[in-house]
């Protein structure tokens, strides 16, 4: 499946040019799939985009408040790994949450009135944009604690394999995928964590979401060996992978391979899924610390228009379709933030609302959001 | 809690088995009738546990249930936190309390305040369990009394039995409990004798009990300190002072109606409380009491706790520094004003 | 602090500038006075500060001195302890307190115990700080009031200013102090403008101020809440009830006496504080007041708190949730019976 | 300066028989020493012998409270180590201490007088056997919390180059040695200090004293990679060393090129120390987790029992020399003991002291231990 990794780039954020990553970059059967899932794939993408250009509007506007983390760049990655795994394999992830949310499948006026902290948000407006959660999608949240989410994902796995194994007797059928930036890295809970997924033979595939930056740090200043982070893995005896996360195609069949070798063997992977944040850290980030020069050769290499591309030079998208999707598009989020508009605010009695299973107190229970009610949860 | 019935314990055959032996009793009467609970932990399988809580838990339920963890709190804390996200009801022990706070952000950031982030998407039915407080002459690092840190934090339930009778009771209603909760035991109370039922019940949270009934002054504490205000009501007692102990039993939620029932009877309070004065559990009950007892109370409440300085080393530094039947004696002498 | 003089801030010339230039002054001017004093944190140089507080630090101090770290705060909150515990006097950003609880071990168990364990021979001058408390809609993880936590543990200092001037003052002595400080700021205020005297001051820990002289109810409170106090005391004066306002400045130390002399006065007393109110430096001083003020309290101490839930989101959840003049008003009416 | 691993024995707590560790073990030049300081080595590692041997005697007598782990065994890394280290290069270690307390050069009495809970403790007897402290020895503890002491470690050789080249404008001139476990390895701490250490070029040491078990679970149950734990440091970039800490020749060849590597280009290292526990984790441990046949072996291979061969196969120990010198030092730590229980308990203001610098309220000041008065500590 791997392959020789591709030549530098004049500005590579990941390696350092002539270095050469322990793992080989991805490449190869690119026309394997079948064009319609490819432009599913594509819709998803340019959905994302979408959102997120309008979500920065609405925080400009004030209608979005707290931290607002954009996805735009890193689309082929939610994108590609949701198409690699099954449904109810569950996932979680970081702050920068809104393209896992709508990649597996979150409406998006759901993830639009949670950030307008409305009841009809996924969370009843009490998350927010960092806080993106998902029961029928398995989408075990957003979180806002840099690293913090990776146990919880090895938990996860954990309990798929505990579930299917000691409680029902049958082997190992799901994966998880636990999400995190290359500024997590340096977090210890998350080498915790690959310690006790290597040792316990847990499912968890980890997908570091190399951008090259955690805020204003490139990850030169703030992680040893960063051109090479596979080499953190090892240390725990993990396989680690390095997959271009710049491309759709490329992000779906590694991970397919990957996840099938976790779900077969029971084991975690690690995956340096390099790729790179187009816009700022947050909303308020300048990016002094990147050259424009850099910023517009990513920027070239944008994964949507290498999608089209693909797409387009196979004769596989028409003008006609590509503008009628995004038309489409264009109107669900119009649709969505009119929604949102329209959405109540929580109710006071929400303050003290799911604070505990029970009624006692002033605590008066707990219930599922509106996008959830009268779904079949199992 | 609600789908299940308290059964009295008193209706069953009783015997006298150790506060460790009560723990594991409920952990394994639990594990039977529900596959989803497990226990992880570091030495809690094939040493049987630090403290032995745990002993023969393996044999008896396997290694993919009583899990032997590496020291890495935070990690398996962590993890458990996700596998109660899915459904299962972990126990994840902690060999002390004191190695909690390598853990802090997901036991107090994630578990207690994962259902409300997610909109009532994800609950987290989850134990966290170990031994609190000063053992003997452990020192600084390892005599936390972590009621004094982690009671603030909303989200949570906190227990803390003061007997085997309750050890079982209260753990068996923990790990039943739909929310997670924070169950402090103490290394000095595991050997602890006492009667406990063999069948297996419930003790509801947020209910105190009256461990001795008594007339002069009202004496509220919670875990280990417990028994000291019992010797303490005993030796108060020659001197013709009638002490009312009550065991609150949980922490939170607080059974302050209790609390104040029995002040409005005897119009004295003194709060015995092993964590550090400031801003601790014993605070809050002082300033609930004065609240809802403004017009009973013949003087202020006292306050006994460890001193407010870290745990020290010596023997006899650390017998002063903790709350012990002398100190309170003292106190509520001198709140009925006859020190 | 002993070797060093309180020049008198009213004696300087003063300008306006905002907290975020306050606190930066303080440590700019003890890093040319002190070559130990240097500080380190997540984006503290290149990028400014996540909040612009150490801006243009790095131009003049270099990248010796002024260090970015990566997203490790139990790695170089430990680093800088063992840097502290040889001599060197480091200032560690926290972007957030919120992000501290990662690192609840090494500044809880080893700055502030580390004089005591070794019996004199090491102690930590070093100085934690960053925002606390809600921010605007950060939600339930980033709105940590660690005062709630952490105040309940011997051995630190915390300050918490509520205005530039104080901030800067306390900021000086916090770093020139030879024991750990534990510093809270305000995402919230640190745009807010002041006069700030110009030559290095000290405001010495443990002493409280009038911020607003009056006869009728005591408000004690300290950091962002004071300036709601301040606005509820306006407020309430059109009603004819005059408060007095007093900001605590340092929890720990908690000067006490100046309470009890306003409330020995008042005769009312209502504690504003923005942590959880369970076992909260909040409970802490209503127990305190309840205990000195015994026969002096004509009702018992009122208090306002954040709501006893974790941090929600959603604006109207999160305005109704932090304490805010409304709800000090409402307070200081029913402690008065005039609600 | 390090050659071939040696062959395994049957029972290996640490490699899996067949398994190449990434880095060679160290052997040769065990001759070039002065045999004067050789003995001086077998004094010192017989004087922590017979300190340990007595410690368990005391604790048994309920002399000595709460914990007390036994460094049994291990006497060859503590004072190799501190021979391959100049005086004033900063120490710090974990709850198993006293060896290094003891090689550092602490007074056996206050060492003694700790653990008893008297004044004359090194700490006062406020810190206990977990807690040795000796600021004129540069040893920064003793400390309790699995893993906490690394980030100190590289803060102490962090300081040490802050001083050096930022306030004294010189280049570094010490470095730090860091001491922990095998089981530390899976505390997030470390990763993180490790992190810090590899990318603020810091001169610190970090030796892991692989005595291959962490309370009764070995290191192959704990810890992934267990049979070269120094791939973990290597995704930090930092070198790894394999050292024979049976061996105290092995220590001090190999650590003393380690340590002047790390002095001169400023930069960590890792050392996987390999040696084995004697006794149990504490006290109260029976030791069911592992054989007898597994504990003779090691046993036979006792770190004195090879240094006395070594010095004995080159005529330099005489019998007469060794009973003297076992002589002396049962006198001196039975002195030690007579004098520890000779020192009075710590006077109860003592409980409200050292709680902070300045006095305010019931804290009345801070002062040193008896052992520090009137000695010149710069
Ligand atoms: C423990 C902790 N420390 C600091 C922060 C503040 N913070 C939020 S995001 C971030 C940068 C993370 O970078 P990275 O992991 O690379 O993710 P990216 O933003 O690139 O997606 C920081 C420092 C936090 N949320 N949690
Ligand atoms: C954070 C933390 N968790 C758990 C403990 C309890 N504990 C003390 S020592 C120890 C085993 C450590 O083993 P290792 O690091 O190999 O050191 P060794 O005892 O072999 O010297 C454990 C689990 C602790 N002190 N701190
Ligand atoms: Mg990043
Ligand atoms: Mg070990």
């Amino acid at each position: 499946m791997l392959s020789e990794p591709s030549t530098s780039r004049p500005f590579d954020v990941h390696g350092k040019p002539g270095e050469r990553t322990s793992a080989p970059a991805a490449t190869g059967r690119r026309d394997a799939v079948d064009p319609a899932l490819c432009r599913q794939w594509l819709r998803d993408m340019l959905m994302i985009r979408e959102f997120e250009n309008r979500c920065m509007q609405q925080y400009q506007d004030k209608k979005i408040g707290g931290f607002c983390h954009i996805y735009i760049g890193q689309e082929a990655i939610a994108v590609g790994c949701t198409a690699a795994v099954r449904p109810n394999d569950p996932i979680v992830t970081a702050y920068r949450d809104h393209g896992h949310a709508l990649a597996r499948g979150m409406a998006a006026r759901h993830c639009m009135a949670e950030m307008f902290g409305k009841i009809g948000g996924c969370a009843k407006g009490k998350g927010g944009s960092m806080h993106m959660f998902d029961r029928e999608h398995h989408l075990y949240g957003g979180h806002g604690i840099v690293g913090a989410q990776i146990p919880l994902g090895v938990g996860l796995a954990f309990a798929c394999k505990y579930m299917d194994e000691v409680i029902d007797g049958q082997p190992n059928s799901r994966v998880a995928l636990a999400f995190l930036g290359d500024g997590a890295l340096n977090q210890g809970a998350i080498h915790e964590a690959m310690n006790l997924a290597g040792l316990l033979d847990i499912p968890c595939v980890i997908i570091c979401e190399n951008n090259g930056y955690s805020m204003g740090t490139s990850i030169h200043r703030g992680t040893t060996m960063g051109h090479d982070i596979i080499s953190k893995a090892i240390g725990y005896g993990i396989d680690g992978y390095v997959v271009d996360g710049m491309d759709v195609l490329s992000v779906y069949h590694d991970m397919s391979a990957i996840v099938e070798k976790c779900r077969r063997e029971s084991r975690p992977a690690f995956v340096d899924m390099r790729c790179y944040r187009f816009k700022g850290h947050s909303m308020s980030d300048p990016r002094k610390y990147r050259t424009p020069e850099e910023e517009n050769q990513y920027a070239s290499d944008d994964p949507i228009g290498r999608l089209k591309l693909h797409l387009e030079e196979r004769g596989e998208l028409t003008e006609a379709v590509l503008k009628e999707m995004q038309k489409e598009i264009r109107d669900e989020v119009r649709e969505a933030i009119a929604w949102s508009e329209a959405s109540p605010e929580p109710p006071m009695s929400e303050l003290y609302h799911d604070v505990f299973v029970e009624p006692h107190g002033p605590f008066n229970g707990t219930s599922l959001p509106q996008m959830l009610q009268g779904k079949d949860l199992r | 809690m609600s789908t299940v019935t308290v059964i009295d314990p008193t209706m069953t055959a009783t015997r006298e088995i150790e506060f460790r032996d009560a723990l594991r009793e409920a952990m394994s009467q639990e594990m039977r009738r529900d596959p989803r609970v497990f226990l992880l932990g570091e030495e809690v399988a094939q040493y049987n546990g630090a403290y032995k809580v745990s002993k023969g838990m393996l044999e008896e339920f396997g290694p993919r249930r009583i899990i032997d963890t590496p020291i890495s709190e935070s990690g398996f804390a962590g993890m458990a936190i996700g596998a109660a996200m899915m459904g299962l009801r972990p126990i994840v022990e902690f060999m002390s309390w004191s190695f909690s706070l390598v853990a802090a952000d997901p036991i107090l950031n994630n578990a207690p305040k994962m259902l409300y982030m997610s909109g009532g998407q994800f609950g987290c039915p989850i134990v966290f369990r170990g031994n609190d407080g000063a053992g003997g002459q452990l020192g600084s690092t390892h005599s936390w009394c972590v009621e004094g840190l982690y009671s603030n934090v909303p989200g949570l339930k906190m227990a803390i039995p003061s007997c085997p009778e309750d050890a079982k009771g209260l753990m068996t209603t923990a790990i039943r409990d739909d929310d997670p909760v924070f169950f402090l035991e103490s290394e000095r109370m595991l050997g602890m004798k006492g009667h406990v039922p063999e069948g297996d019940y419930l003790i509801p949270f947020g209910q105190a009990k009256v461990r001795r009934e008594g007339t002069d002054c009202t004496l509220v504490s919670f875990g280990r300190p417990v028994n000291f205000c019992l010797d303490a009501a005993a030796e108060l007692a020659k001197e013709g002072i009638s002490c009312e102990v009550l065991d609150m039993r949980t922490i939170r939620p607080l059974d302050i109606d209790s609390i104040v029932r029995s002040v409005r009877k005897t119009n004295y309070c003194v709060v015995v409380d092993q964590s550090w004065s400031f801003g601790s559990p014993g605070s809050e009950v002082a300033s609930q009491v004065h609240q809802h007892c403004f017009d009973d109370l013949d003087n202020f409440v006292h306050r006994v706790h460890s001193a407010d300085v870290p745990t020290p080393y010596a023997f006899n530094l650390e017998q002063e520094y903790l709350p012990n039947a002398r100190r309170i004696c003292e106190a509520v002498r001198s709140c009925l004003y006859r020190a």
